[in-house]
């Protein structure tokens, strides 16, 4: 009766109030260890007692599908996220388009996002630059953070003016405003995926279809999660 | 939500910080003398390389620890499942994190108690030698008390450092809680959530003041200890 | 018993190279500072490990360079009095003293020895110069050595406290039979206590021997300095008499000293400094010094200064004065001459008495 | 990228951390010395309180200090303006990864130093005031001289801290390649991809290498001043 | 010139309380092991606070404590040899020398009087106990202090090196004029450098005042232990002679003294141990000792034991003799009693001389 979820840090309000209601309607408690990715990712690959994943980032599932260390069948992508370009100053909206001059905007200051080489959001946020021919440009005058909520709080405190983080961390922070928002077909689609670690009971299944129901998704969608597209 | 004083979930991850620092301190004080010892009086070849492997888990970057330490000692290690089959298992178990803040506090352990062993003066221990004392009891009688101070330092750094150690822990034993979710990890995952600001700052106040509650206790014991060898 | 040493080693601008054998009672090592006696007495407590050299305390080697063999410090039995206190600072007087004892049985009689029964509750901290010093010597005594040695000991002691412990050194020597290696600046000391002296000077072995002989060898007065020289006269004890005096058979007749301890026939040694005798021609009458012994001039060692040590002999036994120049030719006196020797009861005691 | 020789990239990496962790060291220990001779002679009311914020680096996790350090000295906040303002910038430099790992680095230093001067004999300083010799010449002639092996100690595990660091360090300054990307940075942002634990791995040998030499030179250097001191 | 002491503390089990006035020249403190000297010392020099107190020095108030004024340790000027050398073990012996000097000056006179001159570029590990001392004086005599306090300084030393550096200090106290707290158990160094005594007593001035008088009071000879008891005359330098001796006058005739430097005329201050003195009802011919002074009793004190402590008047001046209590009797020594004292030349010297 008891299940070890292993998620992705950024998913800890919704996922806990989600969590809870399932242990209250099934009496299965479900304990949720949250961290990076990676670093859950690796666990799992040396024999963690986890029984659901729920990863970040498609690269880090495909890792442990390679590795054969989740049931295929499975996976699924539970949730969406949206790129935005963020500001600690309040102002217009900035239409994020080829002609976009960031330099501009950034007037000598820096652009705060996650590690753009290894972290999932900063991974995003280049590949969305580039689609936009902005990437060239300020690839200089960036101040690439450990994981998006540190790029987040670079933007918070000012220390960077502007920053490309998810829509969801956004809405939560009142010290940062959202600008704009990367076009959709900018970037590779942003989605959280789930899926039963191998050997795992049935009681994983059971959650990981919970996770997928209608009262989970509102609980996301109130957080600012989208709807994953379907599978 | 708002209220300062913490909820159940998070005085569980008070204790569990308490009890990972308190057996993390004490288990390893045996091997930090032992090893303190070894390096102030010890004159063998490959001493220096000791030396640099104490300090190692200083140098390197708290996430590295926890992987190298995973990679040794999870199930799936032979090194791990030989000690899982004698009953010891670290992984994924509060006595994991002892562990990862054992070792990450034990430079500091080493270094202060070497430090004041290296300061007693050799001619209190010539003198209990001519009256008959063997170097082991030498050791427990006359340089151990004397150098009591040092071994409280020693003991204080390790506990401080077991309080705050996050980096090495969640890679190593993740983040469950009751389990493995310490303090540092808690305020972690609350910071890594949208609007998770206020929680992990009531748990930021909580930990500075189990510092505080900490640093006082052995500075009093200190001083009490100071008084008696003085005179 | 016995302790047989003989060690070399480089110290600094010092080469130490030092033998001597020392029989049962008490050896003193005796020489300027610097000369090397800590470090000897450090080689022989294993503290120092000479380049080369033997160290052999009653048949058990305890350093064999040679061979390789070392006995470490705390197996060679060897209570050690440094010549800084050391005491264990973490540790009340009571467990210092303890530290190497076996039981606490000899605790109370030795405190009191030592006058630091009431010092036992303290933290050594808290002591005077002269109390760690005793606390240092008691517990050197009550760990149960095979052998004692004592650094100046007595060094930072006032006089009634150093004539409490010699009286109980010179049973420990005799009735315990335990070896004693002394080092000592303090003539009166070693005169009362050495069986043998050991003259170190810088590093080497300048004379070694009995020491009552080499006490009153005039040709060594000048190492003692000229005020220390003297004679050690072999006495036996005759009686006690009701005034306070006790009196004492020499080779040459009676002498009246200052109450000793002992009971009849015990056998003294009693050290007669040349510098208290007076030499007379006549035998004098009416004065207040109650000890006249007549004596034949033997030898005269002219030092430098108006002084010249005259060496007599009275019965058995050879004695030293020292008397001016002056005086020595106003009176003639050349090797042959006969005369008196007039010492005062006084000035040999107590510190110039011990048992034999 | 499978050759064991690190590229261009990881070379400044490795400079760079050697750059912030030397003048970390060196700026912070005339601040370690003088806080630790506070702590250890000082007699005012607060020293406790002191004490406690002396600790608190190694209290709280990397992350959170990072983040106050960005709240503090970001160039929006009011001590980050004024600093600026005279010259004096953290934000996005190598020099605040400079103070990031000083900050964190000198709990560690202060105990050891702390530790030294108060094993040395008082009645050598009382010796020295009766020749003359004011408080201030007291301490810079007898009692720094003989707690330098502290000092020393001190310095090394500042140093080591330093070139460990690294959750305080992206947080405060983010991870700019040549200016705050130091090696744990790097290793770090290798950690974070499916398939970087190889170049990782490299930047942790180099990481040895590094400590190898730094805990190897500062034995010499003490065992050279311990024979100076004991003659 | 001049100290003035008045302090009080609670220390563990003593109760230490003790005011004396210490003029120019030097006071000596004496009293048993733990009577509280050196925490008198330390309270003079700033190391000690004590509960209540006020000192003064030179018109300087370093200490009082009811107008909560305490100079610093730092700027007393006080120059102090410990009772342990506290030598600084990371400085090489000439550092340590220097470390309170204005410059060097005065170095090499000092070290070649110390017998240091070729320990300069030693550490402190690296010297001997005497060494250490040694090196301590030089010390604090470099420091240019305007008092010298010093703890039991030549403890550790020979006979030989401390009759190198007692007139040395002689010197500082008469030429230097540099005022001198003098803690020791030897009788013979106070005797010859003490101007004023302090005697403590269990945290107590028992007595103080003229070291001369002190010393010659009979009923104080169990304070210095019966052998240690003298008088102390002045005297003048009358000439020297050939054959190594000076003649010095005192009150009651002329003393010939081995050598004492020191030009015609000049005053001196000569101890005589109350047992060096004999006593003879006749002036005795034919006899070494070249000393004879007539003399009459003044007093007699009886102590414990055998010996009697008399006190005669020579000239001027008072004189003790210790004399068994068969002898007083026997040559019926009572008060009034005309005899002559008969003291041998070379027990006054060279310890027991010192410049006036
Ligand atoms: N800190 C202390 N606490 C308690 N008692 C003390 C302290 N310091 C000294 N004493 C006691 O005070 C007394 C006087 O000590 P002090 O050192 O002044 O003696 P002293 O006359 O110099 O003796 P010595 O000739 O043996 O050096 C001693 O009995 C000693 O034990
Ligand atoms: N570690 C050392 N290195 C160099 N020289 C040393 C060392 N230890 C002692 N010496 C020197 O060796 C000589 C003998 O020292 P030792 O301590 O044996 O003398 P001592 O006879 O005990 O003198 P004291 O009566 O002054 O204590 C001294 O000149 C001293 O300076
Ligand atoms: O939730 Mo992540 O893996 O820190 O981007
Ligand atoms: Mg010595
Ligand atoms: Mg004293």
């Amino acid at each position: 009766e008891r299940l070890l979820v292993f998620a992705a840090a950024s998913l800890a309000g919704p996922l806990d109030t989600v969590a809870k209601a399932y242990g209250e309607e099934t009496g299965t408690e479900v304990v949720v260890s949250y961290a990076g990715s990676s670093a859950l990712a690796r666990q799992i690959e040396q024999g963690a007692p986890a029984d659901v994943f729920l990863s970040a980032n498609q690269g880090w599932m495909d890792h442990l599908a390679a590795m054969g260390h989740i049931d295929n069948a499975t996976r699924a992508d539970l949730w969406g996220n949206e790129l935005v370009l963020v500001a600690s100053a309040p102002g217009p909206e900035v239409a994020l388009t080829p002609e976009t001059d960031l330099m501009a905007l950034l007037a000598g200051g820096r652009l705060a996002l996650a590690l753009p080489d290894a972290v999932p959001a900063g991974i995003y946020a280049r590949e969305a630059l580039t689609t936009l021919g902005l990437w060239d440009g300020v690839k200089e005058s960036l101040a690439p953070a450990d994981n998006v909520r540190s790029a987040l709080a670079l933007v918070a405190t000012g220390a960077a003016p502007w920053g490309v983080v998810y829509a969801t961390d956004a809405r939560a922070e009142p010290a940062v405003h959202v600008r704009g928002t990367f076009p959709a077909e900018s970037h590779p689609a942003i989605t959280y995926p789930g899926a039963v670690i191998q050997g795992a009971g049935p009681e994983a299944h059971a959650f990981l279809s919970y996770l997928s129901a209608a009262p989970s998704r509102e609980v996301f969608e109130a957080a600012g999660f989208r709807a994953a597209l379907a599978p | 939500m708002t209220t300062v004083w913490p909820g159940p979930e998070e005085w569980a991850a008070v204790l569990l910080s308490l009890k990972v620092a308190f057996w993390a301190t004490l288990v390893s004080l045996p091997f930090g003398i032992g090893m303190a010892l070894l390096l102030a009086r010890g004159r063998f070849p490959g001493l220096g390389l000791l030396n640099v492997a104490v300090h190692l888990p200083l140098v390197l970057p708290p996430v590295v620890v926890g992987y190298l330490l995973l990679l040794a000692l999870s199930p799936a290690a032979p090194l791990g499942s030989a000690l899982a089959s004698v009953g010891v298992v670290f992984a994924f178990r509060w006595t994991g994190a002892a562990l990862a803040a054992a070792v990450m506090g034990f430079p500091l352990m080493v270094r202060a108690i070497r430090l004041a062993i290296e300061a007693v003066d050799p001619g209190l221990e010539q003198a209990a030698a001519t009256l008959g004392a063997s170097r082991l009891r030498v050791f427990a009688t006359v340089t151990l008390p004397l150098a009591l101070p040092g071994v409280l330092a020693g003991a204080v750094l390790a506990f401080a450092k077991a309080m705050g150690e996050f980096g090495a822990t969640i890679t190593f034993v993740s983040n469950i809680p009751g389990e493995t979710r310490t303090l540092p990890s808690a305020i972690y995952a609350f910071l890594q959530q949208p609007g998770g600001d206020g929680a992990a700052l009531r748990l930021v106040v909580v930990s500075v003041a189990v510092a505080v509650l900490a640093v006082l206790a052995s500075e009093w014991l200190a001083r009490r200890m100071m008084r008696r060898a003085r005179g | 018993m016995s302790l047989s040493v003989d060690i070399a080693t480089r110290l600094g601008a010092l080469d130490l190279a030092v033998a001597f054998d020392a029989p049962e009672g008490v050896t003193a090592l005796f020489g300027r500072s610097g000369a090397g006696k800590t470090s000897v007495v450090n080689a022989v407590a294993g503290l120092l490990h000479p380049d080369r050299g033997r160290v052999v305390l009653n048949g058990r080697v305890l350093l064999d360079r040679a061979k390789g063999l070392s006995v470490p410090v705390h197996r060679r039995r060897i209570g050690y009095v440094f010549q800084d206190a050391r005491l264990f600072p973490h540790l009340r007087v009571r467990a210092n003293l303890l530290y190497g004892a076996k039981d606490d049985a000899r605790l109370g009689p030795i405190c009191d020895l030592l006058g630091i029964a009431g010092l036992q509750e303290r933290r050594p901290g808290a002591l005077s110069g002269g109390e760690k010093a005793r606390v240092a010597i008691g517990r050197a005594l009550l760990s149960g050595p095979e052998l004692l040695v004592m650094d100046e000991p007595l060094a930072a002691l006032d006089q009634d406290r150093r004539q409490d412990i010699l009286p109980y050194l010179e049973r420990l020597r005799d009735e315990a039979g335990l070896p004693i290696l002394y080092v000592s600046h303090a003539v009166e000391e070693i005169a009362r206590l050495a069986t043998t002296l050991v003259l170190i000077e810088e590093g080497r072995v300048l004379r070694s021997g009995p020491a009552a002989a080499l006490l009153s060898a005039p040709d060594l007065a000048p190492v003692f300095g000229p005020r220390m020289a003297g004679a050690v006269l072999p006495g036996r004890i005759v009686a006690h008499h009701a005034d306070g005096l006790t009196e004492v058979a020499v080779s040459a007749g009676r002498l009246f000293l200052p109450a000793v301890a002992g009971a009849g026939g015990q056998p003294l040694r009693i050290r007669i400094a040349a510098q208290d005798v007076m030499i007379a021609l006549d035998r004098p009458e009416r004065v207040s010094a109650l000890n006249i012994l007549p004596a034949t001039v033997t030898a005269l060692h002219q030092g430098q200064g108006p002084g010249v040590m005259v060496q007599l002999s009275a019965g058995e036994d050879l004695l030293l004065a020292r008397v001016t120049r002056r005086s020595a030719e106003a009176l003639g006196l050349v090797p042959g001459r006969a005369c008196h020797v007039v010492l005062k009861s006084v000035a040999v005691a107590p510190g110039g008495v011990g048992q034999g």
